[in-house]
């Protein structure tokens, strides 16, 4: 991982309260960027508050920059957010672990994408890192769900993704795009269909639960990026430790990491 | 050049005054991607306790402002872990390693010093008897003197390492604390540990900490640490370590010049993983550049008005 | 609308839970400008000493991490002052009127409060047994559990009026204090005055403020704040004022959750003089739209997770 | 005094530390705005570090709109200083007594400006009143000094002002524009030409210092303006009082607030 000022060399406005940045990078950091993983963003060291920088997922990346795209729910966020183009910004990352990309065993099995809300952007790396790679996205299905239509965001850049192959269904609380109802009904309905399936899945913690849930039912394997709360984003204060499943003492509980062990974990290990 | 050393406690000399603080630098390694953990003058480890313990549930993190509260519960690998997995890391990296370690009882002290007694590649031995965020993590020992100063006699017996013993700041005389244990043996003095406090979520009604309370660390405590470093550097005559809210080097300074010999950096490495290595060097540039030759006239030359 | 009224002594019924901390809000009448003071729950005065007092020399406040440290030292106009100059404007203003006092001693707690005692125009006293910026300041009742009961009950002798304590976190053990002064007459406790803390000018190698000490608070202090008052409010049955580091509403509901009845605003007045008045519009707010038909509903409703 | 968000409106940087900032203001502001009378200013609400707003002398005034000058010496004016054109600030103004603007009693009397670094801001208050007022300034002497040649900010919007009769002197501690020296160097000069002058001083606290003594010596009134510490700014912390002769009891000491009873005092009752 590298830790390094940089500078914002784009800003877009997706929604009232979604922006994305694009951030120069050098070219070690892209390469070792890989779907899933994440930077901790700061803004300026000489203010106190806010304190901690802030965990996003690394959305795309090119030879010499990467985006972010944040949701404004706090001062974290709502402080990055007045950054300007050409303002500057400290990058701790790639930090964690990211997607399994290696193919899945079987080239038959479909891959399933399940994305809530803001869990939209650790996806979408997955998809964006598939159309840099020109990589096919056939059998590849991608949930989508949230609020309601003005909080879907990237349905265009998704959208285009159709010459991929990729399946895009969408799924809202209010019925205002695509299904009423939760994502999880969709993935439940996609798991019918495709019992062989290999689950992604990123959004809010009683998402994942269900999403676990529903796997379970499926006997079918999976993975869930968490967003537990973060100090430090590299492993030392042990605040955002998740319960796991002890594989060597099925009797016994053990604490992972997020920030180091994930934020990827096997969905069947995690204890919610 | 300015001669950086500084002497802890009798016989040990560290290359500087920068440390880092227990639970903000894991066990040591996590920091070498980031620089030369060897350059500082030392780390000190996560809290050990005898055996391994998994630390509290639910959330454990909190940002307020300017600060944070921790309620980790003193998470650790344990005694014997550390040294059969973590310490032969550490003597390949060269790094001045002090240990820091807390118990439920004086029992759990004395034989945490007598396991750790003349371990090769542990500078010393730091005890926790301040830690808000376990019933039995010490905070009974640093809130009484006479219970500190029994507690610290103990150890004192069990080990030849040089002995800090780490003090609470939610306390009502932080000066009677820090003579009782100078006085019952101890080496040297850090200070201070988190205090307590509490965050609210008011959407969900509830505390925001699985743990309820948890300890609050960051800038926000800078200037009651500060006061308590001074009051005490006043009132004892072995070295004072600074602890709390250290961000950069001109933090650090303000210690050292309060009385501090030396200091720790916390939740600061959080933020920018170099961030004590900065320190050292800021503080080398800062005193080259006041033409110091020797940080130890700097160090307790605060002037009063 | 919701209800917003609170009982904080026995028949002392405020319209709302929302004062002003002593020492935050001159006597009252420089906010007028601003807006009806009459609008807020009680203003309380700058502490009143039985002489006017000049307060310290040298540089009086600093600002630090999310906070400022004040060392005023007491500077006040006299209780014979206050009561000829400043009350009968209060009145014309229709304040609802809480009167902040120190001494050095029992005696002139027990003299002031005599002193005050009928005096039409005020709703109820508040002792400050905390003030940590004079040597005399009552800081020496603020942190023995004995001494101060005994003061309490000396001035509940003198006084008819209701009687809110004042206590000083600088302690190891808030609940005990508290549980002495409601045991010795006090009718309502208010907490937290401030931390004690320190700040250092590096270039002139000196203590920032001329009494080398200050107060720390803000919203750094918050959370140690919010914690003690949830520690008191479950040990003691009377009323309890809370007090650090209010900015806004959602900090003055969580205090509320946590098991305030009323709260007071201190640092805040300093940034913007509307503060407090728009507090009271905020939790009028926040109530209203969350469907509570009176503000003791919501106070001391926190859950435990 | 009024309580406001307000919008910049224009943002100018004077030297490498130095800037000014035009904001939005009502009429009611601009109209009791006087040379001297400065504003709270603060940038954010909802981030409390910096936490306290800071005190700028108001310099300048149109109908809508006034200025500060700003120099960058810590977190709250360096904050202010990345607002750009079009950011909103906080202003709690026009606060404080400013300078007595009646004309000198005696006509033939001259007016002694005396502005050391920073003091310029307040300084020039009076002189862009008069100014913009088209009051002449014959008699009027500005003696400003600073640490060098590019500390000196404003020289030509004042050396435009010869027009209307302003004498100007600059004086350097290095020399580099002006004589070499301090400004009280110059003050003693004019006062032994001028004895019966009136003075006005604003700068740091040494220098106001020795104005005092300067002023003592000539057996002359004067006015100084002081820039103590301000936590409120209104006359409720205590925070930033300064030693007064009491003029009642001449054995014994007072405390005046600077910020309601001030910035502007007679030069003999201050007490440093
Ligand atoms: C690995 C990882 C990747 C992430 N990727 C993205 C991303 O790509 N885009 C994005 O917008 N966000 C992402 N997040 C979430 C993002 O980090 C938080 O939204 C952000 O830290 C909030 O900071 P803030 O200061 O704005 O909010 P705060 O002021 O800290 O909090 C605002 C509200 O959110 C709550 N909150 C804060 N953090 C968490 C948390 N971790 N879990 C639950 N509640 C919380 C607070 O209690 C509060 O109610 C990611 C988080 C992690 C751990
Ligand atoms: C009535 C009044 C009018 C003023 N007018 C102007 C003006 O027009 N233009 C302008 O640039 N400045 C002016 N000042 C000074 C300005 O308010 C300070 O420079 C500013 O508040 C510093 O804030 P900061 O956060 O940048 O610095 P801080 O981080 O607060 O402090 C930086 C350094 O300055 C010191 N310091 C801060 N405030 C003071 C003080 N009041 N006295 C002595 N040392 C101090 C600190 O100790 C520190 O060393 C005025 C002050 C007053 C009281
Ligand atoms: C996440 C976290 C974990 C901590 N764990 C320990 C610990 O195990 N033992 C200990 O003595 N102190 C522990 N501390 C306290 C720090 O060592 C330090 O005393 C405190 O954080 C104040 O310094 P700071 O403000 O620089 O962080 C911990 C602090 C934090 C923030
Ligand atoms: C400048 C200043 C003066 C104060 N003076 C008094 C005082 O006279 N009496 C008193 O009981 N508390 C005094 N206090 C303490 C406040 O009333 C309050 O308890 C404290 O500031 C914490 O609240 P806050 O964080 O909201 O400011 C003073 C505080 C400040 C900042
Ligand atoms: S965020 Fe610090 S250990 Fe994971
Ligand atoms: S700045 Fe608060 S009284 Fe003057």
């Amino acid at each position: 991982m590298y830790l390094f000022n940089s500078e914002i060399v784009n800003k877009e406005k997706l929604t009232q309260n979604i922006f994305r940045l694009r951030i120069k990078a050098a070219n070690d950091f892209c390469r070792v960027a890989t779907p899933g993983k994440f930077v901790m963003l700061g803004s300026d060291d000489s203010l106190f508050d806010p304190l901690l920088r802030r965990p996003f997922g690394i959305c795309r990346w090119g030879t010499d920059w990467f985006e972010v795209i944040i949701k404004i729910v706090g001062k974290g966020s709502s402080q990055l957010s007045k950054l300007e183009k050409g303002a500057s910004v400290a990058v701790h990352g790639p930090l964690g672990n990211g997607y399994p990309i290696n193919k899945p065993e079987n080239e038959q099995n479909t891959l399933i994408l399940v994305a809530g809300g803001m869990g939209i952007a650790s996806i979408a790396s997955y998809l964006f890192a598939a159309f840099d790679r020109k990589q096919p996205l056939i059998g590849t299905f991608l949930l989508y769900g949230a609020a309601n239509y003005s909080e879907l965001i990237l349905l265009n850049e998704l959208t285009d993704a159709d010459a991929f192959g990729l399946q895009l269904q969408t799924i809202t609380d209010d019925g205002s795009c695509g299904r009423q109802g939760l994502v999880t009904q969709l993935l439940s309905h996609e798991l019918q269909n495709n019992p062989q399936s290999q689950v992604f899945a990123c959004g809010p913690e009683p998402m994942l639960k269900s999403v676990q849930k529903v796997l379970q039912k499926n006997e079918c394997d999976g993975f869930l990026s968490l967003e537990n709360r973060m100090a430090c984003g590299f492993g030392v204060c042990l605040g955002c430790v998740q319960s796991m499943i002890n594989e060597d003492d099925e009797t016994s509980v053990k604490t992972a990491k997020v920030c180091t062990q994930g934020p990827v974990f096997p969905a069947q290990q995690v204890i919610f | 050049m300015v001669d950086l050393k500084v002497e802890i406690a009798p016989g040990l000399v560290l290359k500087n005054p920068v440390m880092t603080a227990s639970g903000t630098f894991g066990y040591g390694r996590e920091y070498a991607p980031y620089f030369d953990i060897s350059r500082l003058g030392a780390i000190i480890t996560k809290g050990l306790s005898r055996q391994p313990k998994i630390g509290n549930s639910g959330v454990r993190i909190t940002e307020t402002a300017c600060g944070m509260l921790n309620a980790i519960g003193l998470e650790n690998i344990g005694v014997e872990r550390f040294l059969s997995d973590e310490l032969p890391i550490l003597q390949k990296m060269n790094a001045t390693v002090i240990v820091n370690v807390f118990g439920n009882n004086q029992d759990d002290y004395a034989n945490l010093a007598a396991k750790l007694d003349g371990v090769a590649g542990i500078a010393a031995l730091e005890i926790n008897i301040s830690c808000p965020n376990v019933k039995a993590g010490g905070i009974q020992f640093g809130i009484d003197p006479q219970a500190a100063a029994k507690l610290v006699a103990a150890v004192r017996k069990k080990t030849s390492l040089p002995l800090i013993t780490k003090l609470s700041p939610n306390v009502s005389d932080i000066v009677v604390i820090a003579k009782a244990v100078e006085e019952a043996g101890s080496d040297c003095i850090s200070l201070i540990n988190t205090l307590i406090g509490m965050a609210i979520d008011l959407e969900r009604k509830c505390p925001i900490l699985g743990n309820v309370t948890g300890g609050l660390s960051g800038p926000a405590i800078k200037p009651v640490a500060l006061r308590m470093v001074y009051q005490v550097a006043q009132a004892v005559s072995i070295p004072i370590i600074g602890i709390g809210g250290i961000a950069n080097a001109r933090d650090a300074l303000e210690f050292l010049l309060a009385g501090a010999t030396a200091i720790e950096v916390g939740t600061a490495n959080f933020i920018n993983p170099q961030t004590s290595i900065e320190i050292v060097e800021g503080i080398e540039q800062y005193l080259d550049a006041q033409g110091y030759s020797k940080v130890t006239d700097f160090i307790a030359s605060l002037e009063l008005n």
